[in-house]
């Protein structure tokens, strides 16, 4: 046996439990003997090709290569643990979500298109997750913190970039508003109202900012990961 | 007990019964559709919502849990009467949310604000219709529901999105990285390295503080003298009597013997070393004093 | 791709990050779908014999099979985990220095200058690096120990005597010092700080050290972060 390219790939993504990159796998070898990144690329192919009919496979994430195990095993290999896996509530999801695909946002931002509060603890679990992070403040009034995903959310949900995030659903327009009163709108009023979904947003923040801090209040502490209960309705 | 066919994503939508109070890692409820199970009410499971507005009232708890948000109650009603977004009937969809939340109060619902605010806005927009429009204002005014559709669909999004993101595969549910224990590992730890720099900034440092203290003097010698000092003093340090003349090497000429003698003079004005001489003229000696 | 025992099997193993007793595999299926101890002990077999020529192998310990790296590749993966060379504090630099300019010193004259006290742990470290030694006891009530730096101290720092060490008098001009030398200086607060500023080898594998020590959760501690606190310095 041979301890070859390879062999040392492969030793090192088993041994290390998290995604390596080609710029960390350089690093396992001393300069003087150390591949270059074409010749530890040629590796992984060769490491990936090697999977074949194995329980395992190569996978691409946003922070590097991983060994993970092949998704059709996981009726058997999740019983491995009594526990159940955590299980988040919609409102943490949606959260997630919004900064997922609107970020960098603040959590007003958030609560404005959900229209309530985000609990804390929401945001707590999220930032302790590692997530979501804060990348900066918005430059207005109590300079709210402004949310990003972090690499490790992409790699949690087996993606190499948010390009892979399915995509959102298209906006409809608004020109086709019939009134169900026996109010038909006037023909005319169909151009100011066919705005595009971009620039109805602005619009539309501006009242749901005033709503949201309307109804802005405390949240009830729950438990995150529990069910859907997160939001004020019961206070 | 078995869990991960239930974890399989396409049992979100299969509508099987589940029990609330049982924790079974399927993907949040989703009340839009109209056959999804909500509640147990007296242990019997209420698996459609209901078609007219009346609901159990031991169930009305759990069925507003089913909805996150009041935009999501106000989807669901509108889902349910077969509506585009679009084509919102607002009256008809104000009054079946205003029975809702009446039906909350009478039950001394804690009310979220959120939803009385949501009422409020339907009212409001309902008035705005029912109103007579002139045809001055009519131009400009847009159609009152557009807002709140407009917020409605947005909502929808990211509803969806969150449902799409639940229902993806990750780690710990239907993935696991996969690890092998290490070999053993003789990990070593690299010394500190240390630029000269380091050290000579750290001194500017010090200096720079200690002349902040007005009682200290520091005074230093040239290091040449300060080196040969320490290299006396361990020459010195076995003990006993070193001759005089043995600290001084010839071979370093002129210079050498200057730095040595300066040496011993700043080890005697510290009282760091002890001179003998028995006799005049007689052979000097020199000890560390402390030794 | 098939599902089988042995794809089943290699997931788990490697999924468990523990060894896993013929016991437990076996509890991974369903009774009425569930191997006899015989198959699956065929089945290690196979998982065993599957991995020849790779980077890992399965073993046998007391609580059951595991997949390990083999030990042959211990030296590159080993330094997934080396360790970031920790970092002098402050308080070592300056006593450092004050040994070298002022030796032979006693401690209780490098605290008199520093005005602080000077912790044990210090002196330790840099008589263990073999920096600095004892070369007398002064003479005065409890006979401190005088210390100077060795030919070790020298050698390191590529200096033929102290002569070469800048005079004091520059020193004293550390603006106009580290102006020349393009350094930055260490901020006041940190001791770990004061890095050098070029981009070379050391400096780039370092950071990949301190990656993969953050992504791990485990900092490496600084040798002497308690002389840090031990530092009483407050400005």
């Amino acid at each position: 046996m041979e301890a070859g390219l390879v062999q040392i790939l492969e030793g090192a993504l088993l041994a290390a439990g998290e995604p390596l990159s080609v710029q960390r796998m350089a690093l396992l070898f001393e300069e003087n003997e150390r591949p270059s990144k074409e010749e530890i690329r040629a590796a992984i192919q060769s490491v990936e090709e090697r999977c074949e009919d194995r329980g395992y496979e190569l996978v691409q994430v946003a922070s590097g290569y991983r060994f993970q195990v092949r998704q059709d095993l996981a009726t058997w290999v999740g019983r491995l643990w009594q526990e159940r896996p955590a299980r988040y509530s919609r409102a943490l999801m949606e959260t997630l979500s919004l900064i997922a695909y609107r970020q960098p946002i603040t959590r007003g931002e958030i609560e404005e298109i959900r229209g309530v509060a985000v609990s804390t603890n929401i945001i707590k679990t999220l930032l302790e997750r590692e997530w979501v992070r804060v990348v900066g403040h918005r430059d207005v009034p109590g300079r709210p913190a402004m949310y990003a995903t972090t690499r490790q959310f992409l790699d949690y949900f087996n993606l190499k970039s948010l390009d892979q995030l399915p995509p959102l659903a298209e906006i409809k327009e608004l020109d086709n508003l019939s009134g169900e009163l026996g109010l038909e709108l006037p023909e005319q009023t169909s151009d100011a109202d066919a705005e595009p979904d971009e620039g109805g947003e602005a619009s539309q923040s501006e009242t749901a900012a005033e709503d949201a801090a309307t109804a802005d209040g405390e949240q009830p502490e729950l438990e995150d990961a529990d069910d859907a209960q997160q939001d004020t309705r019961t206070d | 007990m078995t869990n991960s066919a239930e974890n399989a994503p396409e049992e979100g939508a299969t509508g099987e019964p589940e029990n609330p109070a049982a924790d079974t890692g399927m993907p949040a409820l989703r009340p839009e559709q109209g056959e999804m199970p909500f509640a147990m009410v007296r242990g019997e499971a209420v698996t459609e919502l209901p078609k007219d507005l009346y609901i159990p009232p031991q169930a009305l708890e759990v069925f507003l849990d089913a909805f996150e948000v009041p935009l999501d109650l106000l989807l669901y009603l509108i889902r349910r009467q077969n509506l585009d977004i679009l084509d919102i009937d607002v009256a008809q969809i104000t009054e079946q949310y205003m029975r809702y939340v009446e039906l909350m109060d009478a039950m001394q619902f804690e009310l979220a604000a959120e939803y009385l605010l949501m009422a409020a806005m339907l009212a409001e927009i309902k008035s705005r219709m029912l109103l007579p429009r002139s045809s001055e204002v009519e131009d400009d005014e847009e159609d009152p529901r557009a807002n709140l559709v407009r917020r409605l669909q947005e909502y929808e999004r990211f509803k969806k999105a969150a449902e799409d993101l639940e229902s993806m595969p990750r780690l710990e549910r239907e993935l696991w990285q996969a690890s092998a224990a290490p070999p053993d590992l003789r990990l070593e730890r690299p010394l500190p390295e240390v630029d000269m720099r380091e050290v000579l900034l750290a001194l500017g440092e010090v200096l720079r503080r200690a002349e902040m203290y007005a009682s200290h003097q520091i005074q230093m010698e040239s290091l040449s003298t300060r080196e040969r000092m320490s290299q006396v003093l361990e020459t010195l340090a076995e003990g006993g009597f070193v001759p005089f003349v043995s600290l001084f090497k010839p071979e370093e000429g002129r210079l050498g013997v200057v730095v040595t003698f300066l040496a011993l003079m700043e080890l005697m004005k510290e009282s760091l070393i002890e001179l003998v001489q028995t006799e005049g003229f007689g052979p000097i000696h020199i000890k560390a004093k402390s030794e």
